[in-house]
């Protein structure tokens, strides 16, 4: 229950062990790409990513980079820049496991994860290559279905060792400002240790009215938290600034190739980072 | 005068058709057709109809992340939406994963997303692809991302009710696990379809043609569609409304 | 999907048919007590209700004028008032039936409504009598048990036909505030119908803003709003006033006996009321 | 000089010392006296406590609703919790129903909360109730709203840790499910506590006596935790703390 405030990224990130597993929400809900970088920086490995529901640039980078083992998502896709060249190019050669999930399945398992309940049922499914290829989920005959039959999905629960995001703003005692974006809560709620950054660290307690409170995930579920001012930079974060889009071209056509994605690793994770957190 | 009727806006104008009665509609990131099918649907309808644009704040009124869909579908207040495909086939499977053998699949999409639950939930998910070619219409989908249809044993009220592509419209009827070409695009021919569709389909031996959307339709998807689509999707509306 | 705005509590009441499946919030989230008075004045008659997942004074108010079947519920207490006479005389005389539930229970219920899934597992409760009494649970072996074994409770999911609460405010489009009160939205999300008592209707659009909207149900989850300036009392609503405690003391008195409590209703529902509506 | 230490504050201060180590202590509604002893223990502890007094706004940290709180235990994140009962029986097994036959109970108490979760969830569940005499604790309760001990296939990470009453402070032993007395509230007597528990329980020839709190315990009950309280509970710290 003590919040630890970071001084900086790599500090936060520091926190995350070889062969975690750690969860990225949606890219709109704010990816945490200064913390990616500096957790490529950190030479973290065997990362097992799964992500609520699904991701884009977070995931690209780090499966780009080699740090990831495995990834259960329901879609990563760059949005506009098209398909992840690096995470698909992983996929193809047998580099990372992939577990393809669907969003409600993974938001019913983060939930049970919540709960603090062994498994959930959920209706659809079934029938799909999505569930025909998940063995660790079950099928069974709906118990309270009258005269018997009645199939339904049932998916062990997900409580990630690590959840890492980005928000707008945290205050002294952890609380973070997640507003409408409350995939945030329920994976902080899930996940064992929470790491977050954010654009700022305010004065004042966010929790203090009941308005604000609203809008707020408490700190008892945050362990660490650093300031990341334009923390999801190259991407866009809410109504606070817009993404960098030649960067983001500029990186859709560099990693189309090996030594593309390798010259961008180097030049804005490495030697970027360097300068960052001199 | 008002300017020809552009393919895009027959698609709207094709789209919001058969949305006539829906009370609800939800339409998924990165639909800038069926969203404004679904403005249109709403601006023509004679009763309240309420549209949610997915991942546009202020176009929508979700308050619990995007949970709050899938919730929402299962409780039944999800009237239509819009799936699509990288693969579909003739018994409405669709595929959004990838091409080639899974895992390892040689062209991997981005995956399945909601469509293995929506598909499963909304009682008229509207199947919308413009490319229409061999490529896209397949015997059979190398990876079900979401079946067409499932056995009497399985809870589903929802599932495939009709499909739009560059090319035409279809229904598809559940029991036969089958599309049926409803009308042709203008411009195009029977021949057109069936030489781009890898699966056989139902249809008249002489189809009908997609009318074009009427002056009061045009000058709706023109005028307020225009300017609300432009919201969530500005470079769209940009090229396609460039006056509005 | 279109709200409808009542003239009055009595016309927005007036939509509970016999026999309805109700529910109710617990009292601190805002006891629509002008509602109740109204259902009671409109000779509603058999409600089976769900408290979500405690009540006090709207219960104790429906099962003394006798339009109450059955009652599911976590607990039932007029607070500092003490116990809730007239239920627990209607427990001792067998007049209703009572099912004992206990809090996560029915909030977990509430859920699976929420989600639309048929059930859902609950850790706990099993070799209570809570469990005992329920034959509408069941236990099962947790399929995901390595080795077998590994009972956990089974609950059907909860869809109460109509939920009806009290908030502070309702904008024109039916968006309603309910704060950090969430078991409202969740109610509302697993009920069929929802109606809503408010203070006050504003204008504009209360989810105009991010941070607005985060304390916001959605007008979509909601039937019919009509406004009922101290809506709660005699009970206290939030921090908006203060409950009447000379009132509740009154109150607590007289129900001790029927014909207390006879003349209570009389004079507090049915005169009053009929001033009220006037 | 201190005024005599009241009893409240034994009770507060014994509470108090049974929470030592916890990180997070929630405490229910209308619970003034554990109210107090958590936030003695927080002021006590050279590590960071987190208190959560429920339904007092400000007083705790939840933003999902009531329902928070049962997940929050279910998640681990919650060490110590207070549980009362109408009815506790040797085996630590409690009765928040009624008393009679159920469900037609001659007398009715409010119901079983969240009794029948938390009791198995958090880790250090303590038992209190002021009253003691064989009303309260009887050899068998009419009805278990939950139950002490639980078989070995049940998960449980939690259950009964210790029980303090207006006599005496009791240990728990799951194994046996048993209580076992060990000491006496100052002024009363083995004997005493016999004669008002309707079950056996284990005990010294000669049991301790439950210390009184020093004059700094006292001091921090007197001052910020007085003052704490009395923001969820304005009457209770009338009473007790009138010069605070």
């Amino acid at each position: 229950m003590t919040i630890e405030f970071c001084d900086s990224v790599e500090q936060l990130m520091a926190k995350v062990p070889d062969g975690a597993h750690l969860a990225f929400a949606k890219d709109l809900a704010g990816a945490p790409m200064a913390a990616v970088r500096a957790l490529i920086r950190a030479g973290t490995k065997d990362l097992r990513i799964v992500t609520v529901p699904t991701s884009g640039w977070p995931v690209e980078l780090l499966v780009g980079a080699g740090v990831v083992s495995s990834v259960e998502t329901s879609g990563i896709s760059l949005g506009e820049y098209g398909g992840a060249p690096r995470f698909n190019a992983a996929i193809k050669q047998g580099a990372i496991s992939i577990k393809d999930a669907t969003c409600p399945a993974i938001y019913a398992a983060l939930q049970a994860g919540e709960k603090g309940i062994p498994f959930i049922p959920l209706r659809g499914v079934i029938g799909s290559d999505v569930q025909a290829y998940r063995d660790d989920w079950k099928v069974i005959d709906n118990p309270f279905a009258e005269g018997g039959g009645d199939p339904v999905l049932l998916l062990p629960a997900i409580r990630p060792e690590i959840a890492v995001f980005h928000a707008r703003r945290a205050d002294r005692n952890g609380n973070v400002y997640v507003g409408i974006q409350r995939e945030l809560t329920v994976l902080a709620h899930a996940a064992q240790e929470t790491l977050v950054t954010v654009e700022e660290i305010v004065d004042g307690d966010l929790m203090a009215s009941e308005e604000s409170a609203a809008a707020m995930l408490p700190g008892v579920y945050v362990s660490a938290v650093a300031e990341a001012p334009r923390g999801a930079w190259p991407l866009g974060f809410l109504d606070m600034y817009t993404e960098d889009e030649a960067h983001l071209a500029e990186y859709a056509a560099l990693a189309r190739s090996d030594e593309g994605f390798a010259s961008y690793l180097l030049r804005e994770v490495h030697v970027a980072g360097e300068l960052e957190s001199a | 005068m008002a300017s020809p009727c552009l393919p895009e806006e027959l698609l709207i104008a094709t789209l919001a058709r058969l949305l006539e009665g829906c009370r609800t509609i939800a339409v998924g990131v990165s639909s800038p057709i069926p969203g404004s099918a679904a403005l249109l649907a709403k601006e023509q309808s004679r009763t309240p109809v309420h549209v949610d644009v997915l991942e546009s704040f202020g176009g929508n009124s979700f308050t619990e992340g995007s949970v709050e869909l899938f919730d929402r579908a299962a409780q039944g207040r999800v009237d239509a939406f819009f799936l699509g495909g990288g693969q579909i086939d003739g018994a409405a499977n669709i595929n959004l994963v990838g091409v080639g053998d899974y895992p390892a699949t040689k062209v991997r999409w981005p995956g399945s997303f909601g469509s293995a639950y929506l598909y499963f939930m909304v009682p008229r998910v509207i199947l919308f692809r413009e490319e229409h070619t061999r490529r896209v219409f397949v015997p059979n989908v190398d990876f079900i991302s979401a079946p067409g249809v499932s056995g009497e044993e399985i809870y589903r009220p929802g599932g495939p009710h009709a499909m739009v592509t560059g090319l035409g419209r279809f229904s598809f009827d559940k029991a036969r696990a089958r599309f049926r070409l409803e009308s042709v695009h203008p411009g195009y021919t029977l021949t057109d379809i069936a030489e781009n569709t890898g699966f056989d389909f139902d249809h008249d031996d002489v189809p009908a043609e997609t009318p074009e959307p009427d002056a009061a339709t045009l000058a709706a998807i023109r005028g307020p569609v225009a300017e609300e689509i432009a919201k969530s999707y500005p470079k769209f509306a940009e090229r396609v409304f460039p006056a509005a």
